[in-house]
Order: structure tokens, then sequence, then C-alpha cells
């Protein structure tokens, strides 16, 4: 499918440990158009994270190493791109959000320093024009006095504040895709929800793909248009956000989606919180069929044989499951 | 955002297919992993047994002169040489290492529990007292080692060698001398590493279910500031054997009849040209020594500081 | 900072002070006797050496002769040697400039090895270079200075005949050919120093810029689309310096003990085998004034080591 | 040989009968040496040309021999001889400052700034011995011009007996009398009958400083004299620069009162370093001409001289290493003071523990395998000047005998083969000053000792706190806390008056004269005590000498006091260098004459 901004086919990425090869990535499929918001759902361990950095090759290799499958961004495959490309590509097309805004930002030199880095890396423009930019950023991410601000260092920021920073550095470039790597899981609930606003409002005034990696489905239905959800390094299922809550066809996404605790339901219904049974595989030696088979209450012998193929049921849906059409 | 599913209810059952490891069976494969420090405590292991079991297969008395073979180079009768007296050097080293080694290690062990109760105190004190505990340890790094050592042991010598005889005496003498002026380093590194635990959000979490200071102290901050007094104690190993040397090269160490293998390596110095061997022999056995106590120094901290290793 | 500067100054006073006075009474006390070679010259009748040690106020008690000493101290008179009647001051200043100059140099040999060495090992953990940069490390600790500069004597000296091993102030030679002396004949107790000293923080460097590597704001970094040379330039050594260069400066007292042993070893007239000469004959103004002088060294140097921490670590703010 | 058989030959080579080589030859025959022998001809008024005690100068201009570099492991730190503490000072200001006379190597006179040798002969010397009239050269300049007189001769005198001066030199001004008969002749009067009287205005006490430039400082100043930095002497160098603790540096003076010296145009002293790499700078590598006192084994000197680019110089001297046995008890205290003349020592006391001590020192390996050339054994505690050296001594190295010998006096062996009697157990406390030689010696008279079932402890005892005057320090010399102890006696005279009144009673040092009496062993012998007397009055040499020699062998006899091996001044210089060196002053005693052979 030509045209798209980002086009993941069959990626497989394994991590060398003393026991052996971690298959964390095993055959994921992903794609995002322009302006598009596509958020990555999964436990932790589920190979979300890897497959974000992976795009912009963040993660060490070795130990870790890119097994198979393309990344094309532009129709171009980064995966054999060399160091000066990825470059190029870093900030300046892709920028990225990290989890952790505490430790995220470098304590010895001011904010501004930084994001100036970034634009002059980029840009041929003077220091001067760079913190200006900076200023401008900061401001746009609605950090007070931004100007003044700008020349503070990092430890005289709250948790808060440094998330709207590292905004600030990935957008500053004007890149076409922000990989945001749970935003907001360092922070707590009322900043969370002002990160996620701040996100939707960037989209709309400068128009950039969103990939939003997240574990929480709350985070999900707030800013996503289109859901994956992974499963022990692969995709298991993929669909349009309303669809993917009224009626998830994967047995783990259905498991997910029970789990949430319910506020809209009257206190009457006094009902206990639903966990899904047992526990994800080990990627050292994934089992052979469909990884879900063994909590999986639907789960037959057939599961269990071959792995199940990530089948297109429906325009834009798509769920590793052979029974997906008789359990729905 | 409601909703987010605490990822500890469904734990990864990945470590729980292997066998239960507990944490001193991992600090051993991790050190296991650092070839260098395993050959290292072999070699550790041999020098120390070597010492303390040598002499009863090694027979030769250490102080038997015999003219006839003076700095002899090793031969079969005199596997390591002779010195200029004729004695057999391999019988000598043997000797002296037991005293050296202990010296070594005794002063080492005297050096980091000084080092580690000052360290721990102001580190967790603060405030006046720790001013007044680094004025001490500045004072102590200022003062010149050699006029104190003259002192101390000058002063104290005749009164510890009646009470427990001359060997004894000076031996605990010098290595409350050597470990009195080695803690510092020890003190700082400590008291560096409770500052920046104090802080650490587990020393906290700790301190919020009601741990006592002692416990906090023991339990928590001390395990964690392991690596660095470990590589501390390592180097001062050797410094305490090299201080063991300089202090009979002034005749303030043992007896003049004693072969430790600083004074070994004195005595050899002058004949460094003809009789090399005296002289690379002791200074071999220090070398080895010291080396291998730090490796197995360095393969200690990395299997005992998980942040480090890959 | 001036405020925290003063502030730190005052309190380096008394504990000055307080040095000065262990110090006096433990020279006091000490045996030993700056007179050591009338003794076995039966010409010199023995009162003479009585109204010698008299006429220095050898034998009055420890106080009077403290507080003579000290107010002597402040006048900026600094008295003179026991053994060989030159006021101290010029003694020092005499032999102050070799050693800082041996010292210096070995200095900056020890960091010229360790910070490339102990950044490029850190870079690539467990590769080749990594294992025998660290083994080599340990190597060059482990010798003792005493022996190495035995065995440097031993081949430069003796075998190959390259080097005097008699370090002699007074070069005759001017212009180029004075420095090339100069090199030759301190090239061996700067390396012996040097080269112990950097293998002491190789292992350092390696280790802080270990903790800094897998720091998330070096991802970053990388992340910003910095080339690896400037991330690990600008973000990780720039990081790591901060224990590093503190370690530097608290460590340079201790390198005065160190250069003790190169300078009795390659005699070098400096401060070092001037302290152990006058420590041998209880030659205590001598004692004083050089143990001053390096105290005043380890005052400065914390100070130093404070300030440079703060300038390279935001985080510390001076109250 | 009886002494009337001497006088007679003296007679005959006085008229001419008997040649004076013929003299010297009978005289060898009873082991009257050479030096004897011309030292009893000297003093009968029969002038040996002096000549012959001093090496031939060979070079025939002054100046042209280039830099003359000499190495001192110990630095010198002063150049005032008269404050000169240790022999590095006085080396370093022999440089400049020069004597009336200095002592040749074979114990005679040699003139330096005096015209001639004083003697009853040329009536320098007076019949009672009471006075000395020494002539000066003439035409001597001060290196800034000035004139060398009789004025200046007279004002040392007064200086160096000045109390408010403090200086060293004192012990030889305080009982003479200096009077000047004109601008250049002195008179030396003694205030009795004194037959060496030549100690002042002689050799390292001697050196005569400018009256012009410290007639000022001869009081409590002296010590602030800008010349005692910067000397003005009447030597072969004049002074250029000193860094104390370091290196001396003198050029050529230009003037000098001797023709065609000095020979080397610069000189340099330098100090500092140890006394092995001191041998190294000279015998291997070269870099330096002459190295001093090298306190070495006799080994390693021997494998350096293997490059044979320089050669070591053994000069006899009257410098001894010997053992102590403590004649009072050190472990037992008497009303406040150890080692107490009132205490007895309980093993010494008996002289066959002593004769045994003496039996087990191996001194043929001391001196074989330990000190070599520098050190050969001896049986005498006084051996120079040659007439002195008892020949009724000697030494023997036998455990076999030692053994018999405690086994008869009833010492049984205990259990832990350590000898007791009546409660006593053979067990010593031996120290010594920390230096490689002495450790060596200590460790095989121990294991000698072991053998007879005598259990040495050894302790070894820095320099500076063993030769120690503090009172309060247990550890020094004086006080001999220890049963046992050894260390080398210096003898700076050509004259052992002074060097044996070490055993008189009155010098034994105690708690009352603060430890500062010279007979350490605290061992009294009325015989003794008369025969020094008789000896300080005595002016006929050889009944002088004979004094002297009975002296020896009642000490030695006592094996209170067990000699050693003598320790001669050992140097090394290169091959091409011809120096004039002599025990019994200075190594500058007359620098004036070494050259270089091309």
């Amino acid at each position: 499918m030509a045209g798209r901004l980002l086009n993941i086919q069959g990626l497989k990425v394994h991590f060398k440990t003393d026991d052996g090869w971690v298959h964390a990535v095993d055959g994921v499929d992903l794609s995002l158009d322009a302006g598009e918001t596509l958020s990555v759902v999964g436990e932790s361990g589920s190979g979300k994270t890897v497959t974000a950095k992976t795009i912009l090759k963040l993660i060490d290799m070795p130990p870790g190493r890119i097994m198979d499958g393309s990344i094309l961004w532009q129709g171009e495959d980064l995966v054999p791109a060399r160091p000066e490309r990825m470059r190029d590509i870093r900030s300046k097309e892709i920028g990225f959000i990290f989890q952790e805004p505490m430790t995220s930002l470098n304590p010895v030199y001011t904010v501004g320093e930084q994001i100036a880095e970034t634009v002059r890396q980029h840009q041929r423009i003077s220091r001067k024009a760079a913190m200006e930019r900076a200023a401008e950023m900061l401001s746009l991410v609605h950090i007070p006095n931004a100007s003044r601000r700008v020349h503070d260092y990092p430890h005289q920021f709250s948790g808060g504040m440094r998330q709207r920073v590292m905004i600030a550095m990935a957008l500053s470039c004007d890149p076409k895709l922000i990989i945001a790597d749970e935003p907001t899981t360092a922070l707590d609930v009322t900043i969370q929800a002002q990160i996620l606003d701040l996100l939707n409002e960037m989209k709309e005034r400068l128009g950039m793909a969103v990939l939003l990696i997240t574990h929480a489905m709350g985070v999900v239905a707030e800013t996503a248009q289109r859901v994956i959800v992974m499963y022990a390094g692969q995709v298991v299922e993929e669909a349009p956000v309303e669809a993917l809550f009224d009626r998830p066809l994967h047995p783990y996404t259905q498991g997910l989606i029970r789990s949430i605790p319910r506020l809209d339901l009257a206190a009457t219904e006094h009902r206990r919180l639903e966990a899904i049974p047992g526990t994800v595989p080990s990627l050292l030696s994934p089992p052979q069929g469909c990884r879900f088979a063994a909590r999986c209450g639907y789960a037959i012998e057939a599961c269990r044989a071959a792995p199940p193929p990530l089948r297109e049921i429906a325009p834009g849906r798509k769920v590793a499951c052979i029974r997906a059409e008789e359990i729905a | 955002m409601a909703g987010s599913i605490p990822a500890s209810a469904i734990a990864s059952p990945a470590a729980a297919a292997r066998p239960r490891i507990g944490p001193w069976r991992e600090a051993w494969r991790r050190f296991r992993k650092h070839r260098l420090a395993v050959a290292s405590a072999v070699v550790l292991g041999t020098i120390i047994l070597a010492v303390l079991i040598g002499p009863l297969f090694w027979s030769l008395p250490i102080d038997e002169i015999d003219f006839t073979a003076r700095l002899e180079g090793p031969s079969l009768a005199h596997p390591l040489g002779t010195d200029d007296l004729g004695q057999d050097l391999l019988a000598r080293i043997l000797y002296g290492g037991r005293i050296s080694l202990a010296v070594g290690f005794a002063a080492m062990s005297v050096a980091v529990s000084v080092g580690v109760l000052v360290g721990a105190i102001a580190g967790m004190a603060g405030g006046r007292l720790d001013a007044a505990l680094m004025w001490l340890t500045d004072l102590f790094l200022s003062l010149p080692q050699l006029p104190l050592l003259l002192l101390i042991i000058y002063l104290f010598r005749d009164a510890l060698t009646g009470v427990v005889g001359q060997e004894l005496g000076v031996f605990i003498l010098i290595v409350t001398v050597i470990g009195a002026f080695n803690w510092m380093q020890v003190a700082r590194l400590v008291r560096a590493q409770f500052f920046s635990l104090r802080e650490k959000e587990f020393v906290e979490a700790a301190r919020a279910l009601g741990a006592s200071r002692a416990r906090l102290v023991w339990r928590h901050i001390l395990p964690n500031a392991l690596g660095p007094v470990i590589v501390a104690a390592t180097i001062d190993v050797a410094a305490a054997i090299i201080a063991e040397s300089t202090l009979s090269f002034l005749g303030l160490g043992f007896p003049p009849d004693i072969p430790t293998w600083g004074r070994l390596l004195f005595d050899a110095k002058d004949n460094l040209d003809f009789a090399p061997h005296w002289a690379l022999f002791p200074g071999l056995a220090i070398f080895l020594t010291v080396v291998s106590i730090n490796f197995v120094g360095d393969g200690l901290r990395d299997a005992l500081d998980p942040r480090r290793v890959q | 900072m001036a405020q925290y500067l003063v502030r730190r100054l005052l309190i380096a006073i008394p504990s000055l002070l307080g040095i000065s006075v262990i110090l006096f009474t433990v020279l006091a006390l000490a045996p030993g006797d700056p007179f050591e070679e009338l003794a076995t010259n039966p010409a010199i009748p023995p009162e003479v050496r009585a109204n010698l040690r008299a006429s220095l106020g050898l034998d009055d008690p420890v106080h009077i002769r403290y507080f003579a000493w000290l107010t002597s101290m402040l006048r900026g008179e600094w008295g003179f040697s026991f053994v060989s009647r030159i006021p101290v001051d010029d003694l020092i200043l005499q032999r102050l400039p070799v050693t800082i100059a041996v010292i210096g140099a070995s200095q900056l040999v020890a960091l010229a090895i360790a910070l490339p060495v102990g950044v490029y090992a850190a870079t690539r953990p467990y590769s080749i270079f990594d294992q025998i940069a660290n083994t080599l490390a340990f190597v060059g600790f482990s010798l003792p200075t005493f022996f190495t500069g035995l065995l440097f004597i031993l081949f430069f000296s003796i075998y190959l005949d390259w080097l005097p091993f008699v370090f002699r102030t007074d070069i005759e030679a001017t212009g180029w050919n004075w420095w090339w002396q100069q090199l030759r004949q301190s090239i061996m107790p700067i390396m012996v120093l040097g080269l112990f000293q950097g293998a002491a923080w190789t292992r350092f460097v390696r280790s802080a810029v270990l903790d800094v590597i897998r720091l998330d704001h070096v991802t970053t970094a990388r992340a910003k689309g910095i080339p690896e040379r400037a991330v690990t330039l600008r973000h990780v050594v720039r990081n790591a310096m901060i224990p590093v260069v503190t370690l530097v400066a608290l460590q340079m007292p201790a390198v005065f003990g160190g250069a003790i042993v190169t300078e009795q070893i390659f005699r070098v007239p400096g401060i070092g085998s001037l302290l152990i000469s006058a420590i041998l004959a209880n030659d205590t103004p001598v004692i004083m004034a050089v143990t001053f002088v390096i105290a005043a060294l380890v005052v400065f140097f914390n100070l130093l080591a404070d300030v440079i921490y703060g300038w390279l670590d935001p985080r510390i703010s001076y109250r | 040989m009886t002494e009337d058989d001497l006088r007679q030959m003296i007679g005959r080579v006085k008229r001419g009968s008997l040649s004076r080589r013929g003299f010297v030859k009978r005289l060898a025959a009873f082991g009257l040496t050479a030096p004897m022998a011309t030292q009893l001809l000297a003093l009968h008024g029969i002038n040996a040309a002096s000549a012959q005690s001093v090496p031939a100068y060979k070079p025939t201009r002054r100046g042209g021999g280039g830099p003359l570099k000499i190495l001192y492991w110990q630095a010198s730190t002063l150049l005032n001889p008269h404050f000169a503490v240790g022999t590095t000072n006085q080396e370093a200001s022999r440089v400049f400052y020069e004597p009336l006379a200095g002592w040749a190597a074979d114990g005679t006179l040699h003139p330096v700034l005096a015209a001639e040798i004083p003697s009853i002969e040329n009536k320098g010397l007076s019949e009672d011995g009471r006075t000395v009239t020494w002539k000066l050269k003439r035409g001597v300049k001060w290196h800034d011009g000035q004139d060398f007189t009789a004025d200046d001769v007279v004002f040392n005198w007064e200086y160096a007996k000045n109390p408010a001066v403090a200086g060293v030199s004192s012990g030889s001004y305080t009982d003479i009398n200096v009077v000047k008969v004109d601008d250049h002749t002195v008179r030396v009067e003694f205030q009795k009958p004194t037959p060496f009287w030549a100690d002042a205005f002689v050799a390292s006490r001697g050196m005569l400083i400018p009256k012009h430039l410290y007639k000022d400082y001869n009081g409590t100043n002296a010590r602030d004299a800008p010349a005692n930095l910067r000397p003005v002497g009447t030597g072969p160098y004049k002074f250029v620069s000193f860094a104390p603790g370091d290196n001396l540096r003198g050029e050529l003076n230009p003037n000098y009162h001797m023709n065609n010296r000095p020979y080397f145009d610069t000189i340099e002293v330098k100090g500092g370093g140890d006394a092995v790499s001191a041998a190294r700078a000279v015998l291997q590598t070269g870099d330096f001409d002459y190295a001093w006192n090298l306190q070495v084994e006799d080994e390693i000197l021997k494998r350096l001289e293997a490059a044979n680019r320089g050669k070591v110089n053994i000069v006899e001297g009257g410098n001894i290493e010997f053992v102590m046995l403590n004649v009072t008890d050190p472990h037992r205290e008497v009303d406040g003071e150890r080692a107490s003349i009132k205490t007895e020592h309980p093993a010494f006391k008996d002289p066959a523990v002593r004769e045994a001590l003496s039996l087990l020192l191996d001194r043929g390996s001391i001196e074989r395998f330990i000190y070599g050339r520098g050190g050969p054994a001896t049986s005498n505690f006084l051996n120079n000047p040659p007439r002195f050296a008892s020949p009724n001594t000697r030494w023997e190295f036998n455990i076999e005998k030692a053994n018999q010998v405690l086994d008869a006096a009833g010492w049984a062996r205990g259990r832990d083969g350590i000898r007791t009697k009546d409660g006593v157990r053979l067990r010593f406390i031996f120290q010594t000053s920390v230096n490689a030689p002495r450790q060596r010696t200590q460790a095989i008279y121990k294991q000698a000792a072991q053998r007879a079932g005598i259990d040495l402890e050894l302790k070894s005892v820095t320099a500076s706190v063993f030769f120690s005057a503090d009172v309060a320090n247990p550890d020094t010399y004086t006080k001999f806390f220890a049963d046992m102890q050894m260390y080398t006696t210096t003898m700076t005279q050509a004259d052992p008056q002074l060097f044996m009144n070490q055993y008189v009673s009155w010098e034994i040092s105690s708690k009352a004269n603060n430890w500062q009496g010279r007979n350490i062993v605290r061992w009294r012998n009325e015989e003794y005590d008369r025969i020094f007397r008789e000896a300080e009055g005595e002016l006929d040499p050889v009944k002088r000498a004979a004094l002297f020699i009975r002296m020896n062998d009642l000490i030695v006899g006592s094996n209170h006091v067990i000699p050693l091996v003598k320790r001669p001044l050992v140097s090394a210089s290169l091959n091409n260098l011809s120096t004039v060196l002599s025990a019994w002053d200075n190594t500058h005693w007359l620098i004036s004459d070494w050259f270089r052979e091309t």
C-alpha cells in the first residue's frame, strides 16, 4: 500500500541474552497515514516500545538485532539505512517523546540549549536564532513566560512541565510523525489529561501523525483514531477505535476491555473486576501456535497447531484468530 | 485515566519457568562471567595457600646463612635463588608472605571499618557533625605520615612488646598505624555514596515503612555503597603492603631479621642489576597479590552491583 | 558564589591552625636529633651540642616553642632550618618548582592517558579494546611506583644508558638543549607517576562514563539526530566529568605523597625529598613549613573541587 | 727492640752513618711501619723530605682541566667551617677555605698556609712542649684581593673560642692562647706540656675565615653573617653559587698562592641521593669524577668496577666498627636510672660469657662478604696511626670453643636451647642503627650465637634517633638501654688521645651528665685511668705510643669492647682522576693538587 507515511511489514527484533535469543518483536505489521493518530496498546513486555524504538534504531544493537522485515518511511526502507541517513530522519522527520521526563533531559544544560541543539542540528541558523525558536516552542506548549524560563535548567521544572519541554523539543523541527512512548505513564492523572490535550492540540495545529504507545485503554479511547493490540511480540488485532470498543474480535482484546473498571455502571451491579487468567508465554521459546491459546477460553486444538495469520475480515479490521468470526 | 491495567496483575511468567535463584547464587553467576576475576581468585588462592602451608613442604630454614651459595640465580636447590647471605629466597618469601599478607588485609580491614564508620556517620548525620568529621579527615589527609609513624611506633613499641611479645606487638602496632592512615579515602567515598543514596526513592520508601535509622543504614544504604568500598579496600591492601616496606626502610617495621616482602625488596634494590632475581621475585609476589586482589575486587563489584552488568 | 568562597576560607583557617597544633606537638615529642652527625665525632665536646640545642630552644617546653613558632610564622618569618641554617622559605621556594613541574607533568600525562582510553573503552564495553585497556589499567596501578622506578632505572639508565638517573638542577645548556636535557632527566619520574596515576584514573573514567552512558537523556540526544561522536562528547563525557574532575582535585595532595617515593628513587630535589630528610633529622621548622604548604594545598584543592563541582553541575546550589 | 736501641739508631742516622732508608727498613722488621719511623725521625729534627707523603703534582700550568664534578650522597647545607655540623659541611667549606697545615694519609703534617712545619729543629716547637710558633706563607691573598696576615689567624682563635658564636670547633681553641709575633708569625701557647700540639689551625677545625668580613659578626649574630653562604677564602677555587642541600659551584682562583694550581677550571659538588647511586654515577655511567664515602657492600663495588671506568680508593684511618657489651644492667632501674653504674650486668659480669661472645663474632666472613676492602677485620680498638697499633691482640671465630667456655662456666642449655644459670638466661637485645651492612652483620652474629645457645633479639633504630642527644629519647646509643650495641666511632685526629678517652671512668655516661659522657659502655679500670693521665703529659713519642698500646690491650682484653672491622675511607674516582686523599683530614684537604692524567 504505497503512499502510506509509515509501513512496517513482518518486523522481527530479537535480543541476545545469556539464556538465548528473546523474540521481543516477532512479525509485526503496522502502517500509518499522514495526520493520523494510531495507538499501539499492550501490556509491558508485549514488544510495543521495542517496535517504536526500532523505527528510529534507538535500541542498542548488540544485544538487539533486526532479524527480518522492513520499515518503509514514505516508501524508503529504514532497516538497511546508514547511520548518517538515520540521523537526518531523527527529530527532523520523526520526533520521539520518552516515558520518563524526569531523566530524559540532560541536567547540565538549560532546556533552551537542549532544544536549540536539536534545531541547529537540522537547520543552519545562528545560536541566538535557535534560542528564540526554543522560546517559541516553549510558549507553544503553554509554558508560562517562556523567554525567561528558556534559560532555566531541567531540575527547575516539575514532571509535567518537563514533558511539555520534551514535546516542544520533539516538535521543534516540524516532524511529519511523532512517536510518543507512554508519554503520561510517569505523570499523575490530572497532568496526564493536560499532556494528552496538548498532544491533540499540537496535532490540529501542526497536522503531524502520532504513533501513541500506551498500556492504558483509557488513553487509547481519548486520542487514537485507529488501534493496534499487541500480545507477546505480535499484533493480534487492528481496528478503528469505536469498532474495537464496540465489538472486540480477539479474545485477548475482549479480556482487556472487560477488565477496565467501569464507573458508568450503577453501584448496584456489584461486578467483580475481571482479570485474564494465566501469564504471558516466555519469549525465549515462544509456543508453536497462537500465543494466547494457553489463556484463551475459546482455544481449540487448531489454535495450538499453527500461528494464526492476521486476517482482514472487514475493511480496516484485522484479527489474528481463526475462530474470530464464531465468537464475535 | 481510569482503566489502566496494573501490569502486575498479569505477572510475566517467564521468570517462573527457571528455578528460583537466590541473590548470592545470582551474584556468583555474574562473578563467574568475569573471567579475569575468576583467574585472579585462583591466583590469590594459590598465593595464600602457598604462604600458609608452603613452609610445611619447603622446610629450608629462613635464615640459614650459607656463604658458598651467595646471590645464586634460581636452581634446583634454591628454586627462587638466594640473597647475599646465601639464605634461601623461596623460604623467606613464603615466611615473609604470611606477614605481608596479614599486614595487608588486617590494615585494610582497619582502614575500611574506620572509613565506613566515619563515612556513614557523616553521611547520615550531616550538618555540624558531618563538618567536624570532614575536618578530621582533611586533618589526617594533610598530616605527613612519616613523623607520626616515627612517634607512634617509638612511643608504643616497648609498651606493646612488653605485653604481647615482640613479633605480635610490632604486628598490631604496624597494622593500626597503616590502618590509621588509609581510612580517609574510604570515609569520603562512603559519605558521598550516602549523600546520593539518601535521596533515592527506595530509601525514602524504607523510611516510610518505619525502618529505624540503623536498619536503613545497614540494610539499605550500605549494601549499595558496597561497590566503591570494595574498590577502595582492594587499593588499601596494596597500599598497606607497600607502606609496610617503607616502614622497614626506616627501621620502624618488623625487626631486621623478619623477611617481609617489603624488606626483601628493599634489601635487594642495590643489587638489581647484578642479582635481579633477588628483587624480582618479592616484587612479583607483591604485584601478583595486588593485581589479583584488584581483579577480584572488580569482579565482586560487578557481581554485587546489578546495575553495572549488561 | 564569592560569599560561599569566603565562608569556606574562614572555615579553613581553624582547620589549618588545628593541623599546626597537632603536628607541632607530634614533632616535639618525636625522637630524632638534627645534630646526629655531631654525635660520633669525639672532637666535638658534648657541651657544644648542649648549647647548640639550647640556642635553638630545643629543650624548652612544647607550648612555649609552639607560640614562638606561631608568632614568627604570622610575621612571615618561617625561621631557618636547624640543620642547614637556611631560611625555610628560601628552601621551599627553591624546591617547590621542581616538584610542581614533575607532579604537574605527571598529572597531565595521567589525564592524557585516562580520558581518551577511559571514554573509548566505556563506549565499547566488553570489546577487545575495553578488555585490554582494563587489564593494563589494573596492571598499571598494581605495580608499586617503588618497584617500577627501580625497573625504569635498571632498563633505561643502566642497560640502555639513554637517560641519566641523577637529577641535576643546574644544567648549563641553553635554549632548546636546556629543554632537551630537562626532558631527558625528568621523563622517568614523570612517566612512573603518570602511568600509575593514569591507570587508576582510566578505571575511574571508564566506570563514570559507563554510569552515564545508559541514562535516558543520552538516548534523547541520539533521538535528536546528533551524531554519535557529538553525543559521546557533549552529553556523555560532559556529565561523566563531574565525578572525575572532583576526584582529580581531591587526589592532588595524595599525589604529593606519591611524589615523595619517586623523588627518593630518582633523586629529584623536590619538596618530597626535603620533607624526608627533614623528618629523619627531626628538623622541626622545615617539617612544619613543608607540611603547612601541603596542608594549605589540601584545603585549596578541596575548595577547588567544590567550586568545580558547583560550576559543572547546576543542580548544586550554593546555600 | 728496646727503647735504648731505638735512640741509638736515631743518633746514627743523625750522624749520617745510617741512611734514612736503612733506618726505616730496620724498624719495619720489628713491625714499626714506615710512617711511624718517619714520624720518629721528624721529631728528632731529622726532617724527612715531606714530599713523598703526598703524590707528585704533574701539571705544568694553572687551569685548562675543564670541570671537576664531585658527588656527595649527603648534601652540604652550610659554608662556615666553624658551624660545620657534619663532615659534608666541612668538605664544602674546604673547597674555599684553608688551614695552616693538613694531615697527609701517612699521619704526617703537610704545610698549606704555613711556610713550614714547626719542629724542635727549626725552633718552631719549644723544648718544654708549651709553645708552637707558626711561620705563615708570604704573598697569600684572600679571594677579594685582601692580604692574608697573622691578624686573620688571631681573629680565628678569638672567633672560634667565643661562646656567643657557639662554633663547633671551640674545643680546639678554648684552652690555648694565640699571640701575634709579627705580620707573618703567630705563637700558640699551651697551659701545660701538650705532646699533640697540631690541633689548633690544623685540618678540618683549622680552616681560616677572613677577619675583614667576620669582625662585626663575632657574637650572637654569628649565624647571620652573609659570608656564611657566600665564602671568601684563600683556597684554589673561588665561590660561584650554592643551592643548599643540592649543589655548590666554584671556579679557578687565578692568583692562588701555589703555582700551576688548581688544574681544573670549575668545580661542582652535587649532594643528595644514596651511596649506591653515587657509586654507580662514577663507576658505571661516569657522570661524575669522584663519589665520597661509599658505605656500600664491597660485592656491589667490585661489580661496578668491572665496567673499569673508575676505581675504588681505600684510605686507612682510625674509624672502627665495634660491638659493646653493657657493663651495667639496662633492664633494672636504680633510683630512676636504667643502665646505672650502681648495677652490674647479670650475664656479662661473667668473663666466660664475654669471651664466648667474642669467639662467636665471625669477623672473617663479615670482612669477606659484607664490608670487603671497606672493612678489614681487626682485633684492635686503636688501629692507626700505625705506631699506636698494638701487635699483641688476636681474634678468633670458633663456635666449638665458645660452647666449651660456656659449659665450663656452668651455663647449662635450657629446654628451648638457650643457656641459663642461677635464673639468668643468655638472651640479649642487640641494637644498632638502620644500615644495610649492619643489619647483615646482626644476622650473621645472631646465627652463630644461636649455635652456642645464646639468643640475640635484633633491634634497628633510625640513625637520627639512634645518634640523638635528645634527653627524652630512650633509644639513643649514649643511653645504651640494651645489652649489646654496635656502631662506628670515628677518629678525626692523627692522635689517639681524644679517641681513647672513651673508656676513662670520669667520662662514664649517666643520668647525672644527661648521658653526655663518652664512656658509653660504663667500663671502669684504675690502671686504664692512670695510664691515660700519664699519656696526656708524656712528651716522649715512643713512650707515649707504648702507653696507648697498653690501653688498647686493656679494653680489648676485657671483651666488653669487641672490635669488628676497621672502617677506612671508601670512595670512587674515574681512572684518569689523580686525587690526594687522607683519612686524618677532609677529602678536599689538598683539593688544589687534584688533576686529570691526560
